[in-house]
């Protein structure tokens, strides 16, 4: 376990060796080595599936590799629990949320640390929440505060805000800024320049490759599983790394079309408002265009997609769908209408994980495939093989269970789940590519710009400035729960930038 | 906490079904014509040491997140075996019923904990083959406990209102109290009771605690078992499944919730005192026996109807439609006045509660 | 021994268990170690079985079947509910009570009609559960520990506790033994392949394993989860009803025990079956198998001399075992 | 205390028992028995003016509480049926040192504080006599020169269960041709009754039993339903021979019916009349015996018709 004679690159303060795991005998990793200097920030780039989480759940002693070896400050560990990893230094932000809503934040915060001592000592501890919430831009939030009435986004600072409190020698976070605004963003980035800046070493994971180069000093590059390159993130550019992760240089959206004037307004949204979370929208959206909310956490867009999918019990406004009134504070009236909601977390307000690809396809057009409530076996495989086709899903996974699939194609029974047929009249999607790497999104961007050219109204919410400007046909920017601006055609993303983050009472 | 947080649930049940229940027991004089003495304080407690250490035992693992239905067979094979072993030495007897407890306990918790079984059916089975064991044992008879001795000094007066075995009882609770309360345990169960996986990446030793909790669940059965056998001088190989359910109602209007994550020992002290007065007043009222079902009926639907997700959000929905027909004009421009006038962020401005909906797949809370 | 050679017609209940309890819940087969276990422990139990004096005979296939019956259409009905996501009810053996009562009161009008007006009780009043807790998203535990006391306190006020006796014995016709099996064994079969049909081929059914598996993507998706949810527990109602029926034609009166314990009777048989407890997968015929299993392994230990308590233990265990197995294959904990 | 020296407001000849008051620890109305003995002993005391206070469960914790509760209130009498008999017997003990006299029916006490109670009970053993003479009568009737019975007794924690196995081993004993091959716990649970019925028929077989004692009618009658339903024939020149031991209304149909063999009387009617008697007796001063004893009667076709009122109530 110890001792033994170790001998890494000189300066390593983390030494990974011939790292590999295997799940029911597919490798998920193979032969992974890259090392990580004292205080250096070094990214694990790669697309989905490639590995980078499970090289991180090796690293923190949630799974054991089956071979290969993780020098600590020349010591070989061998981590048989996550505690054992923490009695080692390492200190983690999962890729999945992992604080726990039951507590408050100052008991999140102590949560698992092993610096906390067994017999509380509150005060004490009360002082130190206090200021690494102020460090983290949590000001306004208090440490007895229960965490369930934090935002999402405010969630996920407290967690990062925890491991970056940890005075751990290595701190690895697994896509810790993928629910979060570019402000919150920055206080971040600060707080991890600060923990390297005392020695510590940071393992970084994120498909935002911009915010990668700007804050590593080191990117392992994993495709299928094996680490494929190690750079010096000032020797990158973001296409150059986009070529790493893929081996290939990625294929390019075309421009948007012209919109085509026949399509009549189809969906009219007016005055649509959720107390204390968006005021005033209006939008009305004709079929066959693509519109793009575009708003950070808590901006509002992602509440005027649940409103509308009925997931807001206190929404008050006006929705039409096709000249008639949508009765929009009921899920399963708003479905049987035609509007299909694609929500931002697949795992669990989305898939039917252990249940099949393709009654996951078919799962919310049951009634259509029956014939007096009795399905139609025949009818049912066959939509459900039309709907794999068109969402690009491989034929022949059509019966495993979703769980089995790469978070890409996941998302893409999520997308597929709601195209075809002539029963739906409308995609709201939350994030639709949230966590997808460059290949999946690109596909998923294809599916949204035909469902659009089929007469859909498509409208989905982002953070993410590419996206908005790749997809959108009509860009309405939202801050604050309240529309900023509207833009067809010309915008760019400072423009954006601009609106999303200061809004319309900017200075 | 803070005061804040006495409209928390796991504060608010306990303490409002404690001030009813309470405020019942000071005017039944009202209905049984006879002023109240000690003595029916005393008997309330006596009801509470019968029913506590159960309470405490299947509400502590539903703080974990867990519901340990095998506690009445644990709490039966308690009193068989102190009954047997403890004849000549009681003390002999409740360690024998204690360890037997803690293994069955600690067997359990390893199972759920380890192979990621669901307790419920773990606990199910459980029970169903320690009625078998208990049966066996006893071959279907009350086993007599003959030191008589024992029987006295367990239920005798103290203080007036106190015998030991509630005193006992009451030390249970206390003890969990402080450990919970002043040691990072209380904040783990919880965890664990709250996100099973987030409390393992957080750091947590999951299994051990879910296997301890299992153990001091069996224990605290166990000891139960063998209190009330020395109390009753004999021992029942099948209490049937009402000490089981009062123990849980006890827990629910203590503020723990099925769901996990929620809960305290003072809450399940307080919901537990409320199911004892509330027999007490029955008795004391001289009410028909059914009538105590029937209570338990509607303090259970309280709960129902405040731990329902679902409900709050069809009041909301309703709301929200009426106020769509009322006011029908201008309505987005009064309300965006609203929102803008607070001058500050709209999700942080916002009533927390109004974000646990937002967030509340309302999916969390299945058994 | 004539009899041992004599085949029973529909086999004793490990014949027909087994094939059940192999089956996947989406229908293939896949060798797992748990599979491989079950195997090996039902090969084990026939082996004991056939070894056991009298065990192959026809009056004991009879006895099976027949043993199997009240618990086993109770137990196809909480499968739906387990299927769904509800868990399990706590107010079985009240509801089942209150029914029998009611339809030996309401002898005199006939024999169908007090069916009917029986089945309605049952349905309606584990249907208004089953509303509550598919609309209002309230715990069905906390619920229907409520419904039992507040079912069965009604009960004792309204019947003041005495025995509720029928004025003709117009139910007579439901003990009836048509080739040789009581009336209940074919309502239990009826059950089990009415119930499979249902969940496996209407949309309802299908909808119900969708809603099992995971509550918050089943609303996001606006799938009608009250609607579903409520008619898994009106299917359920109605099993508690006929079971209530039958065992009032079978005691001929109803005092308030009647219900016995069959709720935790009918929850064991379910779990045995294999569906999981959070819901989401399971099936009502292997739902028959586990309860058939039940009585399979009571009888043998009977028919071996085994006392009360043995049985009970055995029972226990077996379940814990099947729990064991089954559960293992998935990690997901019971939330 | 509650004896208030009122003066006793004399009224048209019978004795009042006015500002008197009692507490019924009693079995609770969820049992049959229970609720018709509850149900006539308020009646007969109705017009005595005597206060009785409601304490009846079927829980035996709830009753330790209930039965302390009503030692504290010190009322004039405590009218008890006892759940377990051990865990009465100190509670019992501390009625006496408290001075409230407690008065036993149905049940007996645990014999260590036997003396410390008043008691009307019912004659369990003779219960459980006639019903191994309904069996031998029947068995005999039937030309048969040996045969196996099969018992359900009630729940065998119970000292009435065990007695009424005492009485029925007795008598059974004279007639050594005749064994109980099966003795079992059906826990006074009439469906748990039918459900080990089916099976034990079906362990014997069509031929292997020729009797049954089911402890009440209501866990006789099961056993006759799991025999029509297994094809064995009930009653007649040579089926199956069944017996109860405490009657009901459906025991009384079914002997009518020539199904049941005989039953034993034990009505709940019977006890609470004679217990409101004892009450009435002792509370105006007459010194009843310590311990009565309840004539039991066996009930068969040929005596059926002179029970039949008496056992229809419950
Ligand atoms: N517990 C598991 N069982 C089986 N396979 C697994 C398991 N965990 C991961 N895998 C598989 O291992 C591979 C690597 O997954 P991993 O989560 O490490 O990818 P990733 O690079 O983090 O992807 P993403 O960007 O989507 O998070 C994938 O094919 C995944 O499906
Ligand atoms: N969570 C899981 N549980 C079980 N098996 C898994 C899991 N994740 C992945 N696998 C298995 O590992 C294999 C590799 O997974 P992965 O998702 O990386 O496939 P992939 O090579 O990315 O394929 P695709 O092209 O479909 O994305 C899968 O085929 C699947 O059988
Ligand atoms: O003695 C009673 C018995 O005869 C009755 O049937 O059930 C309750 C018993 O206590
Ligand atoms: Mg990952
Ligand atoms: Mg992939």
């Amino acid at each position: 376990m110890s001792g033994s004679a170790t001998v890494g690159p000189l300066d390593a303060d983390v030494w990974v060796e011939g790292l590999s795991r295997s799940f029911n005998g597919v490798a998920a990793v193979r032969d992974v080595s890259f090392a990580v200097g004292a205080g250096e920030i070094h990214a694990l780039c790669g697309h989905n599936g490639a590995g980078k989480s499970t090289v991180v759940k090796l690293l923190s002693g949630q799974l054991a590799p089956d071979a290969g070896r993780i020098v600590l400050r020349g010591e070989a560990v061998d981590f048989r629990s996550r505690q054992a990893a923490q009695r080692s230094g390492v200190a983690l932000v999962d890729q999945e949320l992992s604080v726990i809503p039951a507590l408050t934040v100052l008991e999140n915060m102590l949560l698992g640390d092993i610096h906390v001592p067994f017999v509380n000592r509150r005060r004490w501890a009360a002082a130190d929440c206090r200021r690494i919430l102020d460090d983290m831009g949590l000001g306004h939030i208090s440490p007895d505060q229960p965490l369930s009435a934090l935002s999402i986004g405010e969630r996920q600072l407290v967690e990062i805000a925890k491991a970056l409190s940890q005075k751990a020698r290595l701190v690895i976070l697994d896509e810790p800024t993928a629910t979060l605004s570019d402000v919150e963003t920055e206080h971040v980035f600060s707080a991890i320049r600060r923990v390297a800046g005392l020695g510590c070493s940071v393992i970084f994971v994120s498909h935002r490759l911009s915010e990668v180069l700007a804050l590593c000093d080191t990117v392992t590059v994993l495709r299928d599983g094996r680490s494929v390159a190690t750079t010096p993130a000032r020797d990158l550019t973001v296409d150059e790394l986009i070529v790493q992760m893929l081996g290939a240089a990625p294929r390019r959206l075309t421009a948007t079309r012209a919109w085509d004037p026949a399509h009549a307004p189809a969906l009219r949204i007016e005055h649509l408002h959720v107390p204390g979370r968006l005021s005033d929208f209006t939008l009305t959206a004709s079929a066959g265009r693509v519109y793009a909310l575009a708003g950070q956490l808590g901006s509002g867009a992602s509440d005027v997609l649940r409103a509308l999918a009925g997931l807001h019990p206190k929404a008050t406004g006006v929705v039409e769908l096709h000249g008639r009134p949508l009765p929009f504070r009921d899920p399963v009236r708003v479905a049987r209408a035609g509007l299909a909601f694609v929500s931002n977390d697949r795992k669990s307000e989305g898939l039917f994980l252990g249940t099949s690809v393709a009654r996951n396809l078919v799962a919310t057009r049951l009634p259509r495939l029956a014939r007096a409530g009795v399905v139609q076996s025949r009818l049912e495989r066959r939509t459900a093989l039309a709907l794999a086709e068109q969402s690009g899903l491989p034929e022949g996974r059509l019966d495993d269970d979703v769980l089995a699939l790469s978070g890409g194609n996941q998302q893409k029974v999520f997308v597929g789940r709601c195209l075809g047929g002539g029963d739906v009249w409308a995609l709201l999607l939350d994030e639709p590519t949230r966590g997808v790497d460059v290949g999946g999104r690109a596909e998923i961007h294809r599916l949204l710009r035909e469902a659009a050219d089929h007469g859909l109204v498509v409208i989905f919410a982002s953070t993410e400035l590419d996206e908005l400007l790749e997809l959108g046909d009509v860009i309405v920017t939202m801050r604050d729960g309240r529309v900023v601006n509207r833009y067809e055609g010309a915008v760019d993303e400072a423009l954006l930038m601009r609106d999303m983050t200061h809004g319309v009472d900017a200075p | 906490m803070t005061s804040g947080r006495l409209s928390q649930p796991d504060r608010l049940l306990p303490a409002v079904s404690l001030v009813i229940v309470v405020a019942g027991f000071l005017c039944s004089p009202l209905v049984s014509g006879r002023p109240l003495e000690s003595f029916d304080v005393y008997n309330a407690l006596q009801g509470f040491a019968q029913l506590g250490l159960l309470a405490l035992a299947i509400g502590l693992t539903m703080i974990a997140g867990e519901f340990d239905l095998s506690v009445v067979g644990t709490y039966a094979l308690g009193g068989i075996l102190a009954v047997e072993a403890g004849q000549s030495s009681p003390f002999l007897g409740v360690l024998v019923a204690v360890a037997a407890g803690a293994a069955i306990g600690a067997m359990q918790g390893g199972l759920i904990a380890r192979l990621r079984i669901p307790s419920l059916p773990v606990t199910l089975a459980t029970y169903i083959a320690l009625l078998g064991l208990t049966y066996t044992m006893s071959g279907g008879l009350s086993t007599t406990y003959r030191n008589s001795d024992v029987t006295l000094w367990v239920d005798q007066t103290v203080a007036d209102v106190f015998s030991p075995r509630s005193l006992l009882t009451l030390a249970a609770f206390l003890g969990a109290a402080v450990v919970l309360g002043f040691t990072k345990l209380g904040r783990e169960l919880r965890a664990v009771g709250g996100d099973r996986r987030a409390s393992r990446v957080a750091g947590v030793s999951v299994d051990r605690r879910l296997i301890g909790i299992f153990t001091v669940s069996g224990t605290l059965a166990a000891l139960g078992g063998a209190l009330l056998s020395y109390s009753y001088a004999s021992a029942n190989p099948d209490p049937g499944l009402q000490p089981l359910i009062l123990a849980a109602v006890a827990a629910l209007l203590g503020g723990v919730s099925l769901t996990g994550g929620r809960g305290a020992p003072l809450g399940l002290l307080a919901g537990t005192l409320s199911v004892a007065l509330l027999a007490q007043i029955v008795a004391i009222t001289a009410l028909p026996d059914f009538s105590t079902q029937l209570l338990y009926a509607c303090l259970l639907a309280v709960i129902v109807a405040i731990e329902s997700p679902g409900l709050h959000q069809a009041v909301d929905r309703l709301r929200a439609g009426r106020a769509m027909t009322t006011r029908r004009w201008g309505s987005g421009v009064r309300t965006s006045g609203a929102a803008a006038s607070a001058g500050q962020h709209p999700r942080r401005a916002a009533h927390p509660k109004e974000k646990e909906d937002d967030h509340d797949r309302g999916d969390d809370h299945r058994s | 021994m004539p009899r041992a050679t004599q085949r029973p017609p529909l086999g004793p209940g490990s014949d027909t268990a087994e094939p059940e309890q192999l089956a996947d819940p989406s229908g293939g087969w896949r060798p797992t170690v748990s599979g491989v276990a079950l195997v090996v422990a039902l090969l084990a139990l026939i082996a004991v079985a056939v070894t056991t004096q009298r065990f192959l005979t026809l009056d004991n296939a009879r006895a099976i079947l027949a043993s199997t019956a009240f618990v086993g259409i109770t137990a196809i009905g909480a499968t739906l509910v387990m299927i769904v996501g509800s868990a399990v009810s706590m107010a079985v053996s009240q509801t089942a009570t209150v029914v029998a009562m009611m339809f030996l009161a309401t002898q005199q009008l006939g024999l169908w009609t007090a069916v009917l007006i029986a089945v309605a009780a049952g349905v309606a009043i584990t249907a208004a559960q089953g509303a509550i807790i598919g609309f209002w998203n309230s715990n069905p535990i906390v619920l229907t520990i409520a419904a039992g006391f507040a079912i069965g306190g009604i009960a004792t006020w309204f019947s003041g506790g005495t025995p509720v006796y029928p004025q003709t014995q117009a139910f007579d016709l439901l003990n009836a033994t048509p080739l040789g099996l009581s009336l209940a064994v074919y309502v239990l079969l009826g059950t089990a392949v009415l119930a499979q049909w249902v969940l496996s081929r209407t949309t309802a059914g299908r909808q119900m394993y969708l809603i099992g598996e995971n509550r918050a993507a089943a609303r996001a998706a606006g799938l009608p989860v009250g609607r579903v949810t409520t008619l898994a527990w009106a299917f359920f109602g109605a099993c508690i009803a006929l079971t209530g029926i039958f065992l009032a034609s079978f005691n001929t009166s109803a005092t308030v025990t009647l219900g016995g314990t069959l709720t935790l009777d009918a929850i064991a048989a379910v779990l045995v079956g294999g569906t999981a407890i959070t819901g989401g997968r399971g099936s009502a015929l292997r739902t028959l198998g586990g309860a058939l299993l039940i009585s399979t392994i009571s009888d043998v230990l009977l028919l071996r001399g085994f006392p009360t308590g043995a049985q009970i233990l055995t029972k226990g265990l077996l379940v814990l075992a099947v729990v064991v197995i089954v559960h293992v294959r998935t990690t997901r904990s019971w939330r | 205390g509650g004896n208030t020296a009122g003066p006793p407001a004399p009224s048209g000849g019978s004795t009042s028992l006015e500002g008197k008051t009692l507490a019924l620890v009693g079995y609770g109305s969820a049992n049959p028995w229970g609720a018709y003995f509850n149900k006539v002993f308020g009646e007969q005391l109705a017009s005595t003016g005597i206060k009785i206070n409601d304490m009846t469960t079927m829980d035996p914790g709830t009753q330790i509480q209930k039965f302390n509760q009503a030692v504290a209130q010190k009322p004039d009498l405590i009218v008890l049926a006892i759940l377990d008999t051990q865990a009465m017997a100190v509670p019992i003990q501390k009625a006496k040192a408290a001075g409230v006299p407690v008065l036993v029916f149905d049940g007996p006490t645990d014999p260590s504080v036997a003396n410390e109670v008043m008691s009307v009970l019912s004659d369990n053993e003779k219960l459980g006599e006639f019903a191994a003479q309904n069996i031998i009568e029947g068995l005999q009737a039937q030309g048969r020169t040996s045969g196996k019975i099969i018992v359900l007794t009630g729940t065998k924690s119970m000292l009435v269960t065990q007695d009424r196995m005492k009485g029925f081993a007795k008598v059974l004993a004279t007639a050594p041709q005749y064994q109980v091959v099966e003795e079992r716990d059906a826990n006074w649970d009439p469906k748990l009754s039918g459900e080990i019925a089916q099976q034990l028929l079906a362990k014997y077989g069509r031929d292997g039993v020729q009797a049954a004692y089911g402890m009440a009618d209501y866990m006789a009658l099961p056993i006759i339903q799991a025999a029509k339903q297994a094809g064995i024939p009930v009653g007649g020149k040579d089926g199956l021979i069944v017996t109860g031991s405490n009657c009901f209304k459906a025991g009384i149909d079914s002997i009518k019916a020539g199904e049941l063999y005989g039953t034993a009387t034990e009505d709940p009617g019977t006890i609470a009349k004679q217990t409101a008697d004892y009450v009435v007796r002792y509370l105006t001063g007459k010194n009843p015996p310590q311990s009565e004893i309840v004539q039991e009667e066996r009930v068969t076709a040929a005596t059926v018709d002179r029970f039949a009122e008496q056992c229809s109530h419950a």
